[in-house]
Formats: C-alpha cells, sequence, structure tokens
C-alpha cells in the first residue's frame, strides 16, 4: 500500500516542516537575561508528525478528487429518502422541538448561557447570509450594525429608560437605516473594494463609539443594561437566563422565517440573480441600487436585533465587543457551515460558537485547533458543511405548481 | 515648518512600512485574486525569526551589522518559506472553489499562525535587540530623524526599485504579469502556472519579512498581534493604490502614512485610524479602482 | 397532507410549550449544601493577557493547599474552580454563569473590569461575593451598584490623584500632556488625571489625546508633545504602549518627564523599553514586601513554582485571605454573613491589616510612587 | 406611423478610438432586422449603447412602444434596468445565464420587472403575493413551453445544451414583456438544425407576440432567410442598409467582406 516514493515525499515534508518549525519551535531567547533554551524535542515532535499527517494530507486530498461524488451521491440519497420519508421528517422535528423546549430545564444555567449565545450568533449568520450568501456582497464590517443595535439598547435605555421589547425593533430598525447608509457609498463598488471599505465603516463605527465619550461613553462602555423583564415580574438570574433563552428560540424562529420567506420571493430571486451575474442582471431590468439597498438594510436589520439581545445578555458593552476579528467569525461560520443555505448557517454557528466553549478544557491550544479547524475544513470541503439545498418547482401541464 | 517636516517625516516612516507588507497583499491580490489575511501574520513570523537569529548571533558574538544582515537574510529566508508553505496548505486545494473559501481559510490560517507563534514563544511583548546602529547626527537634525527611520526610507527604496526591475525586465517577471492577466492563457503558453504563484508568495513574504525586520528594530519591541494591526493598515493600503498594482500598494502606502501622520499632528491622534479608514472609504467612493487603479468598462 | 403535518406540529409545540412553562416556574431553585468550599477563580487564564490572570489562580492556589492540608475552614475542605474569561465582557458573562451553575460559593476575580462589569450583575443576582485583585474602574464601588463586590486594590482615581499630585507637587511641572491607549483602563484613567490636573488650577492639561495600540509608530504623537512643550506626559495604560512611546520620546532625545500607573509599573516594561525607563515615574501598589505575610507568600510562589511571582499576586493573595477568612469568621458562606464580616472583621494580609468599607474597598490599600532606577523600580522616598 | 426604435447619430468612442460613428437606423413593427458587420465592426457596441451599458457619446435614440402613440421617448442614457422596464430586452454573445439558478428560475428572474412584491409582502405572503408567485411561475413555464425547453425546467442552467442555453436567453428576456427584442448572435455555436429552429422560434416570436426584433448574426444564411431588413456596420459606421437582396448585391459591403474571403451563400 505504501510505495517507496510516498515514504521519501512524507520524509521529505517532515525534513521540510522540521526545518520550517526549527526557529520558533525550538529556539526559546529571552532578550532580557540573554538566555538561550533549546527544546529539541519539539523538533523530533515535528518530524514525526508530519510525516504521518502527510500521508493522511494526500489521502483525504485524493479522497476529495475522485471517490467522494461515488460514495457521496449513494449516502446522500439514502439520506435523502430517509428525510423525505414523512414520518421521519415528522418525528425528528417534533424530537428537536421537544429538544429545544426542554434543553434549558436539563441542562445547567451555563449550557443555556452559551445556547443563547450560540442562537444569537445564528441571528447575526441568517442575517450576514443575506447579504453575503445571497446578494454576493462580501460585507467584512457586519458588526457595526451589532454595534448599533446594541449601543441603540444601551443608550436609549440609559437616557430614557427604554425597555427590552422596545428595544428590539428600534434596534433593528437602527440597524436598518445603518445598513442603508453604509449602502449608498459603496453600490459602486465591487467585490474587494466592497469588502475593504465595508470592513473600513465597522472599523469607523467602532472608533466613534470609542473616542466620543459624550455620547457613547467611550470605551469604559455602558453597565447596568437591564436584562428583559417578564411582564415586571423581577426573575432571578436562572429565570432570565430560561427567559432569554427563550425570547432568543423566537427570534430565531422568527430570522429562519423571515429569511425563507426572503429567499423564495421575487426579491429573494433578484438577490441571487445579483451575485450570479450583475450585467444580465441589470438587462432584466432588475434595479442593482436597490436590490442592493435592500440587501444591506435587512441584513443590516438583523444585526441590530441581535445586538439589542446582545447588550442585555452580557449587561455591560463596550466597543472591544465590536472587532473587526467579530466579522471575520460571522463571516467564517457562514461559509462554513455552507453559504446560501439556512440550515447550513445554524449548523456553522452552533459549531463556531460551541466549539471553543467546550474546547475551554484545551484553553491554551483552543484558537490554535480553531484556526487549523478553518483551513482543513475549507480545504476539504469547501462548499460548506451543508450545502446550499436547490428549490424545484414543480409544474404540471396546465401551469405551475409549486412543490418544496 | 519644522513641525510640518517631522510630521511629514514620520508619515514617511509609516508609510515605507506599509508600503513593504502591502507589496506582498497587492502581489498575491493580482495574481490569484485572494485577499491573503495571513500576510500579516508572515511579516510577524519575520520579525520573530529575526529576534530568534539576531539573539543567536550575538551570543556568538558576531558585530552589530553583521548581525542584522545575518538576522535579516534568516528572516527573509523563513518568511519565504512559511509564505510558500502556507500557499501550498491552505490556498492551492482551494485554486478553484468558490471566492469566499480560501478567504476563509485565510482568516482560519492567520488565527493559527498568531496562536502557533504565542504558545512556542511568549504572549508577552519581547524586547527586540538594537540591529540598526546608531549614527551620529549633528543637531538640529538629530532629534528629528534617527538612523533607523533612514535605513527604512533607503531599503524600502531599493526593494521597490528591486522589484519594479524584476517584474519589467526578467522572464520570471514577464510570467507573472502574464499570469495575472489571464491564467488559461499563460497554462497554454506554457507558464508553469504553480510555480509562478509559488514565487509571487515567496517574493511578497521576503519582502514582508524585510518590513517586520525594520519595524521591529525601530519600536524595539514585538508580540504575536503586530502582524494584525499592521497587515490590515497595509491591506487598506494595497486597496488604496488600486490592488494589484504594485505603484498603487506603494503609492497608497504612503498616502496612508501621511494621513494618519498629519491627522495626528494636526486634528489628534484620537482619530487617527478614523482618518484613515475615512480617506479610504471617500477615496473608494469617488474612484472606485483606488488611486492608480484603471477603470474598465463591463466586458458584455 | 402538508397541512395535516403542520397542524400536529403546532399542537405538539403548543403542548411542549405549556409543559416547558410550568416546569420553568415551578422548578424551585436548587440550593446545594455541598460539604466542600467552593471558590470560583475567574480571570484571563489563556491568551495574551494571561499574565494579568495566572497570578491570582497560583496565589488561591498556594493558600488553599495550604488550608486544606490543615482541615481547611470549619473543617470544611476547599475546592477551586478556576474559569478563563480571556478579560471579554461576553465571556465573562459564560465564565460567571458556568461558576454558579457549578455552585461556587465565592469568587475570586474577575481580572479586568470590563469582564467584572459584565459578571458582576449574574454574581449580584445570586448573591454570590465577588472580590477582585485587580479590577480597578472606579465605578465598581463608587456607584453603589454591585453591594457583592469586594477589592483589594485601590480604583484608579486613587492612582490619578496620585500621580497628578507626585507631578505638580513634588515635580513642580505647570505644562502636562495626559495621554491614553483608548482603553477601558487607561482612558479612565487619563480622564481623573485630566479632571484633577484642572482642578489644581496650578498646572495645565497642554494635550489630551489617545494613542493608538498597536500602531506602527508613535513619532506623531511624540512630535506633538514637543510642540506642546510639555514638561511632563500621564500614560494611562499598560506597558507596551508606554515603551514604545518612551523610547521614541528618548530616541528623539526628549527629556520630558514620564509618568504613568500600574499598568505600567511592571518589570516587562523595563526589559522592553531597556535604557529609555530609565527615569520614567510610575505608580504601584504600596510597597509592602517587608510584610512577613508577603515574604511568605513570595518564598511560597518561589518554592512551588521556581519563579518569582506575576502581576497582582499579593493583592491576589489579600483576597483568598480575606475571604477565607470572612468565610472562617462568620461560619458560613452565606451572602449576607459574610459581607458583614468583609466589613467588619479584620484581616491579615500581605498588603497590611486590612478591612473593606461600605463601598467594597479596601481601607489602608493604596498606591506609592516608584522610578526607574539602574533597570529596577524603586519607591520614591518624598511620600505624599 | 412611428418605428418602435429610431436611432439618430449615435457615437461612441472608447478612449481615442471611435467605437460607433453617427449611426442612425429604424426599426418599425413587427420586422425582423439583422445588424451585420465584420468582426470589430460595433455591433455589440452599439447593443449596448441602446440597451444603457454603456453610455453613449452622442445621438438620440427614441423608442415608441405603440406605433400609434405619436409622441416617443429619448431613452439615451438611461440604466439598463429602466430601459427593460420601457420594454427592450436582449440577449447576449456569450451566453450569461444565472448559471448556478434552474431553467425556470432564470426565466422567474425576467418576470421581476412586471412584477411588485416588496420586502414586506414577501414575507407576509398575503393572498396577492401568493397569487402573484403562482403567477409568476405559470407565466414562466408558459414561456419555457413557447421556446420549447420546457422539459429542462428544473436543470440547473449551467448544465444545458449549448442552443438551450441560447434558447434560454431569449426566453428569459421575452419574460420581460418586450416590444423589442434585440438578439446578439444568437444562432452562435448551434448546428444547422438548431438555427432552422432558431429561425421558426423567432418568426413565431415576431408572429404570436407582435415583437420586433433586432438581430446580430454572422450566419448569413440565417440572415438572409429571416430578416427584413438589414443595416451593415464597419469600424463603426453605417455602410449599408436595405433588404436582404439589395445588400447581398451592394458593392461596398461585399469590398467590407472581402477582407475576410467571405461568401455570402455560405
Amino acid at each position: 500500500m505504501f510505495k517507496l516514493s510516498e515514504i521519501i515525499k512524507s520524509i521529505a515534508v517532515s525534513a521540510w516542516f522540521m526545518f520550517l518549525t526549527f526557529p520558533i519551535l525550538v529556539i526559546k531567547v529571552n532578550t532580557y537575561e540573554k538566555t538561550i533554551d533549546w527544546r529539541w524535542k519539539n523538533m523530533i515532535l515535528i518530524g514525526i508528525a508530519s510525516f504521518f499527517l502527510s500521508f493522511l494530507w494526500r489521502y483525504m486530498l485524493k479522497q476529495k478528487e475522485y471517490g467522494s461524488d461515488k460514495k457521496k451521491s449513494k449516502a446522500s440519497s439514502f439520506f435523502k429518502n430517509t428525510v423525505k420519508n414523512p414520518k421521519f421528517y415528522t418525528s425528528s422535528i417534533v424530537l428537536i422541538l421537544c429538544l429545544i423546549i426542554a434543553f434549558p430545564f436539563v441542562f445547567s444555567i451555563y449550557q443555556t448561557n452559551i445556547m443563547t449565545s450560540a442562537l444569537m450568533y445564528v441571528v447575526l449568520g441568517l442575517g450576514l447570509n443575506i447579504v453575503v450568501g445571497l446578494a454576493g456582497l462580501l460585507d467584512l464590517g457586519y458588526v457595526a450594525f451589532f454595534a448599533v443595535g446594541a449601543y441603540s439598547y444601551a443608550l436609549l435605555n440609559h437616557h430614557f429608560g427604554i425597555t427590552f421589547f422596545m428595544a428590539l425593533p428600534i434596534g433593528a430598525l437602527l440597524g436598518a437605516f445603518f445598513g442603508i447608509l453604509l449602502g449608498f457609498p459603496v453600490l459602486r463598488l465591487k467585490g474587494d473594494y466592497l469588502a475593504i471599505v465595508t470592513l473600513g465603516f465597522g472599523e469607523i463605527i467602532r472608533l466613534i463609539l470609542e473616542n466620543w465619550n459624550d455620547f457613547s461613553f467611550g470605551p469604559s462602555g455602558i453597565a447596568n443594561i437591564p436584562k428583559p423583564s417578564f411582564f415586571g415580574i423581577n426573575l432571578s438570574i436562572y429565570e432570565t437566563t430560561t427567559y432569554m433563552y427563550f425570547i432568543m428560540i423566537l427570534l430565531v424562529f422568527l430570522t429562519v422565517f423571515v429569511v425563507n420567506r426572503l429567499e423564495d420571493s421575487r426579491i429573494g430571486r433578484a438577490w441571487i440573480a445579483l451575485k450570479e451575474d450583475e450585467v444580465a442582471c441589470q438587462a432584466m431590468g432588475i434595479d442593482k441600487t436597490k436590490t442592493k439597498l435592500y440587501a444591506f438594510a435587512t441584513g443590516a436589520a438583523w444585526a441590530g436585533l441581535a445586538g439589542v439581545v446582545f447588550a442585555a445578555k452580557t449587561s455591560f458593552i463596550n466597543p472591544a465587543s465590536f472587532t473587526f476579528l467579530e466579522s471575520a467569525i460571522i463571516l467564517s461560520l457562514i461559509v462554513l457551515g455552507g453559504m446560501g443555505s439556512i440550515f447550513g448557517v445554524i449548523t456553522g454557528a452552533f459549531i463556531f460558537i460551541l466549539l471553543p466553549e467546550y474546547l475551554r478544557a484545551f484553553s491554551d491550544y483552543r484558537m490554535l485547533v480553531f484556526g487549523a479547524a478553518m483551513v482543513l475544513m475549507m480545504v476539504f470541503r469547501p462548499q460548506g458543511i451543508i450545502k446550499k439545498r436547490r428549490r424545484f418547482y414543480k409544474i404540471s401541464d396546465s401551469g405551475g405548481k409549486k412543490q418544496r | 515648518m519644522e513641525y510640518f517636516a517631522e510630521l511629514f517625516l514620520g508619515g514617511l516612516t509609516r508609510g515605507s512600512i506599509y508600503a513593504l507588507i502591502a507589496i506582498g497583499y497587492t502581489m498575491v491580490y493580482g495574481i490569484i485574486e485572494l485577499i491573503n489575511f495571513a500576510h500579516g501574520e508572515i511579516y510577524m513570523i519575520g520579525a520573530f525569526t529575526a529576534l530568534i537569529a539576531a539573539s543567536v548571533f550575538n551570543f556568538l558574538g558576531f558585530g552589530q551589522i553583521t548581525v542584522f544582515l545575518l538576522a535579516t537574510a534568516v528572516a527573509i529566508i523563513y518568511s519565504a518559506a512559511y509564505g510558500f508553505t502556507i500557499e501550498k496548505i491552505a490556498y492551492k486545494p482551494l485554486r478553484n472553489a468558490h471566492r469566499l473559501s480560501p478567504l476563509i481559510s485565510a482568516i482560519g490560517m492567520s488565527i493559527f499562525l498568531q496562536n502557533y507563534v504565542m504558545l512556542a514563544q511568549t504572549s508577552n511583548f519581547v524586547r527586540f535587540p538594537k540591529l540598526i546602529p546608531d549614527f551620529e547626527f549633528i543637531e538640529p537634525v538629530a532629534h528629528i530623524i534617527g538612523s533607523s527611520e533612514i535605513v527604512i526610507f533607503v531599503v524600502a527604496a531599493i526593494v521597490m526599485l528591486a522589484l519594479t526591475f524584476l517584474i519589467k525586465f526578467t522572464k520570471t517577471g514577464k510570467a507573472m504579469r502574464a499570469t495575472a492577466q489571464d491564467k488559461t492563457m499563460a497554462m497554454l503558453i506554457g507558464i508553469n502556472v504553480d510555480f509562478i504563484i509559488s514565487i509571487t508568495f515567496i517574493i511578497g513574504s521576503a519582502i514582508a519579512a524585510i518590513g517586520g525586520v525594520l519595524i521591529a528594530a525601530h519600536i524595539g519591541q514585538i508580540n504575536f498581534y503586530i502582524g494584525f494591526v499592521a497587515g490590515i493598515k497595509a491591506f487598506t493600503a494595497a486597496v488604496l493604490g488600486g490592488i494589484g498594482s504594485i505603484y498603487g500598494a506603494a503609492l497608497g502606502a504612503f498616502v496612508l502614512g501621511w494621513t494618519e501622520s498629519f491627522a495626528t499632528g494636526y486634528v489628534s491622534s484620537d482619530y487617527e485610524d478614523l482618518f484613515a479608514f475615512s480617506l479610504l472609504v471617500i477615496i473608494l467612493i469617488f474612484k472606485p479602482e483606488g488611486l492608480v487603479g484603471k477603470s474598465t468598462a463591463p466586458k458584455v | 397532507m402538508v397541512k395535516k403535518i403542520k397542524s400536529r406540529f403546532l399542537l405538539f409545540f403548543l403542548i411542549f410549550a405549556l409543559f416547558g412553562f410550568t416546569v420553568f416556574f415551578t422548578s424551585a431553585k436548587l440550593s446545594i449544601a455541598a460539604e466542600p468550599i467552593i471558590i470560583g477563580i475567574a480571570g484571563a487564564h489563556s491568551g495574551d493577557l494571561a499574565s494579568y490572570g495566572i497570578p491570582t489562580l497560583r496565589a488561591a492556589k498556594l493558600i488553599i493547599d495550604e488550608k486544606n492540608a490543615k482541615c481547611g475552614i470549619n473543617n470544611r475542605k476547599i475546592k477551586l474552580l478556576a474559569e478563563d474569561d480571556v478579560c471579554k465582557p461576553e465571556i465573562a458573562v459564560n465564565t460567571a454563569t458556568k461558576l454558579i451553575s457549578e455552585g461556587v460559593h465565592v469568587v475570586v476575580g474577575h481580572i479586568c473590569s470590563g469582564a467584572t462589569k459584565a459578571a458582576l450583575g449574574i454574581y449580584k443576582d445570586v448573591k454570590i461575593v465577588v472580590i477582585s485583585p485587580s479590577a480597578t474602574n472606579p465605578a465598581l464601588t463608587k456607584s453603589g451598584n454591585y453591594p457583592n463586590f469586594f477589592r483589594t486594590i485601590a480604583p484608579d482615581d486613587v492612582q490619578a490623584k496620585l500621580e497628578v499630585d507626585f507631578a505638580i507637587n513634588i515635580l513642580k511641572v505647570k505644562k502636562i500632556a495626559v495621554l491614553h491607549d483608548k482603553g477601558d483602563y487607561g482612558k479612565g484613567l487619563a480622564e481623573y488625571a485630566r479632571n484633577f490636573i484642572k482642578e489644581s488650577k496650578i498646572a495645565q492639561v497642554v494635550l489630551y489625546e489617545g494613542v493608538t495600540p498597536g500602531a506602527v509608530d508613535y513619532s506623531a504623537v511624540v512630535q506633538k508633545i514637543k510642540r506642546k512643550k510639555a514638561e511632563a506626559v500621564i500614560f494611562g495604560g499598560y506597558h507596551p504602549e508606554a515603551s514604545k512611546i518612551i523610547t521614541q520620546m528618548r530616541k528623539k532625545r526628549m527629556k520630558t518627564i514620564f509618568i504613568s500607573d500600574d499598568g505600567v509599573k511592571d518589570d516587562t516594561f523595563i526589559k522592553v523599553a531597556g535604557e529609555s525607563a530609565e527615569g520614567v515615574y510610575a505608580t504601584g501598589p504600596k510597597n509592602t514586601s517587608n510584610n512577613p505575610i508577603a515574604l511568605k507568600a513570595v518564598s511560597d510562589h518561589k518554592r512551588v513554582y521556581g519563579e518569582d511571582p506575576g502581576a497582582f499576586f499579593l493583592n491576589a493573595y489579600s483576597a483568598v485571605l480575606a475571604i477565607l477568612n470572612a468565610i472562617e469568621k462568620s461560619c458560613s458562606t452565606d451572602y449576607n454573613s459574610l459581607t458583614n464580616a468583609l466589613k467588619t472583621e479584620f484581616v491579615a494580609t500581605p498588603l497590611g491589616i486590612l478591612k473593606f468599607d461600605d463601598k467594597g474597598d479596601a481601607i489602608g490599600v493604596g498606591f506609592s510612587m516608584y522610578q526607574v532606577k539602574n533597570g529596577v523600580f524603586v519607591k520614591i522616598k518624598q511620600a505624599l | 406611423m412611428n418605428p418602435v426604435l429610431e436611432v439618430s447619430k449615435l457615437s461612441m468612442n472608447f478612449g481615442g478610438l471611435k467605437a460607433l460613428e453617427n449611426i442612425s437606423l429604424d426599426i418599425f413593427q413587427n420586422e425582423i432586422v439583422s445588424l451585420i458587420g465584420p468582426n470589430g465592426a460595433g455591433k455589440t457596441t452599439f447593443f449596448n449603447c441602446i440597451t444603457g451599458i454603456y453610455t453613449p457619446v452622442s445621438g438620440d435614440i427614441f423608442i415608441s412602444s405603440l406605433p400609434q402613440k405619436t409622441e416617443k421617448e429619448n431613452i439615451c442614457g438611461l440604466k439598463p434596468n429602466i430601459i427593460t422596464k420601457k420594454g427592450m430586452a436582449r440577449t447576449f454573445q456569450n451566453i450569461r445565464l444565472f448559471q448556478n439558478m434552474t431553467v425556470l428560475e432564470n426565466v422567474m428572474i425576467g418576470r421581476h420587472v412586471r412584477t411588485h412584491a416588496g420586502i414586506i409582502a414577501s414575507v407576509l405572503k398575503l393572498k396577492k403575493t401568493r397569487n402573484e408567485e403562482k403567477k409568476i411561475v405559470d407565466d414562466s413555464y408558459n414561456i419555457l413551453k413557447k421556446t420549447g425547453i420546457e422539459n429542462f425546467a428544473n436543470e440547473k442552467a449551467s448544465t444545458l445544451p449549448y442552443g438551450a442555453q441560447r434558447k434560454l436567453e431569449i426566453a428569459r428576456a421575452l419574460a420581460t414583456e418586450p416590444f423589442l427584442l434585440l438578439l446578439d448572435e444568437p444562432a452562435a455555436g448551434m448546428n444547422p438544425a438548431e438555427t432552422i429552429e432558431l429561425g421558426l422560434l423567432i418568426k413565431e416570436i415576431r408572429e404570436k407576440e407582435n415583437i420586433s426584433i433586432l438581430l446580430i448574426e454572422h450566419d448569413m444564411k440565417f440572415v438572409m432567410n429571416l430578416c427584413d431588413k438589414i443595416f451593415v456596420l464597419d469600424y463603426g459606421k453605417k455602410i449599408a442598409s436595405g433588404t436582404p437582396d439589395a445588400i447581398q448585391n451592394n458593392p461596398v459591403v461585399i469590398k467590407a467582406y472581402l477582407g475576410e474571403d467571405f461568401d455570402f451563400d455560405a
């Protein structure tokens, strides 16, 4: 099975990595005390590990190139049949619903809390998915709208005592407003120019929040943001967490519902067409400007909504929570989950938010593993975990009937 | 007037550093249309390798200039090796995938490399050895400009000239230009596209390493996170100038450096970055292809 | 068919929702009267700020191992529960909920003010006492919002006051540039410093600006300091930015006095800034290294971990001692008796004999001014 | 009676290059008109100018959707989507389908401009919107049937055979309800049988839908058999116009094509 050439190749790879990691992994210098620490053990470890991993790497790449098509189609058709089976479908949905409802009562407040975070990222992901996944506009400053939502609740509550439930629509509207505000100037830009301008926009919002103390209280942030109240009853922290969880579940349902409807509508099709071919899209009579602005506004509205929840959940916000890295994470989770697919985005959000939490045991290594996982995931499954499902329309001869 | 000159020079220093990093971004973008987010990390690894190498060479008792040159050489070699390897691992398998996939891969690579250096070395700031010798200047110049600034301008200028020569006149340079224009066509006329892409990564990374060594020697400290901020700024510079163009990257870098320097000097450093990003947004709104980018009518 | 499925879903959903809400409101809060006393240690234990969080963890371990060797407190063993918050508010919320869901009785932490602010609300709701060795934001105690919060470090305004008084009264400077790193801690401190200078009416603030952390060079700000003819710079922030600024200032041959805070009074600052650090003033916790408990704590740390303790080690040591003392004296982990004990009972710590005031600040914990001399921080004699 | 399209003195430059120079032409209702000329003559540029993708340097483009109407409308310089909305639809020389959408969805995109549901309506999906959606699917499917590619309705557009892709482009353009259809090399890459079929389709569109057609084509046999009128472009100038017979015998045209070693009977 292992040919000599393969082994030689792996030895070469192993030697290369030993060379590559030599200064960083082996030598540790103390520039102050002027001592040098040689850690040869690391080099040996790297050598052995890369020798074996290179076999695995090549095997996986080959697997990806062929073979995968055949096997998968079989597996997926089996999967499809099971999923299509209405009995299975119903019972699984019921099961999932049960799980969702039982979750906070079965698991600890901590689990509920991080699940709420994950759900928040589901909403964020689905919102950004409208902009990137559907309309194909690469937005690297999405976190700005998240910040807008969070600050609108925090500030309105601080100054005018606006409650959480009043802030939700306000946050969403302000998010949408800022979406349009960003949308207008960048309409002419394409691809990566758009990406960098949105990145710049995100940074500008953060910098304003950081420096304009009179408005945003600067980096010391806003504390004591109240959690939502339950018809005026004071809830304990356990109950509040459960309550937040259910609010978030409802918001996720709302988001999925709305995004699904949008995707399957005249506007949604226009977004997808815009992503496919801008020139043809315009030639088909679609107003590019309007369609893009719709995408920015609807996408940003969800970020605003999630921002309000974030502020309530954390009870303290400052600009440091809204950095570019956050945008990158939201973008990554939708690409990793499967761009354009609602189910994929949900999966991506859960993996991205829960994985680092559960990797806490590895503490120091978790971000390392996280970064490596992102790369490997893209290399071996660039379309994301879940592929976008195509929508079919069933047509009878009398005309069309639609089937999902 | 003296104040103006000082700010101008400060901007020039910043601009030179941004330019050295931005060139790598713009070259990679020009050839495979990828925002290589891990490029800032290459710069950081360059600085770290130089630090380690310099310490070892200092330990062995070499003279200051020798250490400087040797450490820079080691940094260049290692950064180039990292750039080469990253391309092979994280981008090459994705060449036919959707455009966003390599971008995510790049972000992942960036996170990985930061943590790799943090775990293998330290999360603290470390002192960077004094590599650039102090020339004795006579007042009133001495308090305006130091030797590290001069070295930075000179090296940046030499690198840019050499790169221009390489791209304009050598065979590899021509092949790079051809690949950037049309990959399929380049392949058809017998250019080894994979090789050219590797070369691009190697050159871009080597230049970033030079930037890393110079700036680390200038400010005297590094940690694993320095690549991120510098990377974003350099990327901004590359886009500002018109991504894909080397002149553009250099021009964008200097414009950005001066903007930041003058904004700090005449307005407030509170809004230094705000000015930088606002300038970017404004320029792109009025000139969507960047400063030197050519506007192309859509091909229909 | 589709409609039928949909209606069935709805039914199921309603039933389960009903079930869920009944459980939700009937489920009583379980209070586990577990045998050991569980102390939560929250702070940055990984990532780039780990160096601020790890010393607290180690201090707690040292004390608790010792106590457990002697049958614990009131015959109850003590258990440590460390949780990482990487100093981020949003993560701190998760950390806090994790700690309370695992039934901690008291919490030592968090390390950063922002994370502390975010987590405190949660602890407050379940009535858990929190004692921080390093969260210096004045509002934490002064706002009165968090009666469950205590700290063994003086708040930032005390520090800012000391810096300003020192600059004006001892160094007799008239023109001061106030800089900060745009961060929660640095900017807060700088703001206090600016206000104190204004109130003094003796000196004036010639420059008040934030520098961008991580920027490739600070020459423009440095030029500005020079142009404004500032005699002294008061900087609020951490040592990486401080060392960059001071290095560039000295390179430009400026002899401007540099005064900073306990974020800078760290050996790393001297290591990184090298000869430029010489002469820099920085405030830091009062030097109590001759205190016998402090001597013991440091030597224990060296024995166990083989190195000198890091930032806020003594503060953390004091915090753990104070909370354990309160538990011991009140014979319980009950919230009211604990807070009462903390406010009434004195405890001997490395920082001296302490008790806490009504707002939660430790009485007697303060700052001293230090100066870098020959590569070490030396306490300034002419005390205020 | 007004021409449905009246172009007068249209000029277009790229840098210093004069791509189009003072082109004038008219198309009347129910005409099939062809625009021919050697490669690089400016035919596609002309299309791009009148469909709003390029903004001409000078000249006027008038349309009148209803021939009985006396007033005509200048559409020069309007955005492509507005022009499509006013009733001119086009196909592209290098096929520009929405590759990852299904065939039916491609046509449904064409219906966009004639339908109205906005964001809120799409989310609420009230009866009106539901009916509109249903009508979009029905109409689109009917158009597919007309063009004879209804069997592919649920296929991904990129998987279609070449000829069917060309037809899909026409179907998509028809879905916008134009009064004038602009076809850019609709027969390119088709085999003879497909070309004949295409000719029939174009004629049918004219007769049944009352749509005038302007097309660019290199297949001279196809053009001569199909068209009522031909305009010839060369180096950005109109060098001839007239019936197929007149064009075939026009010495200027022959000369323009000579360089390409051209034979009209090919």
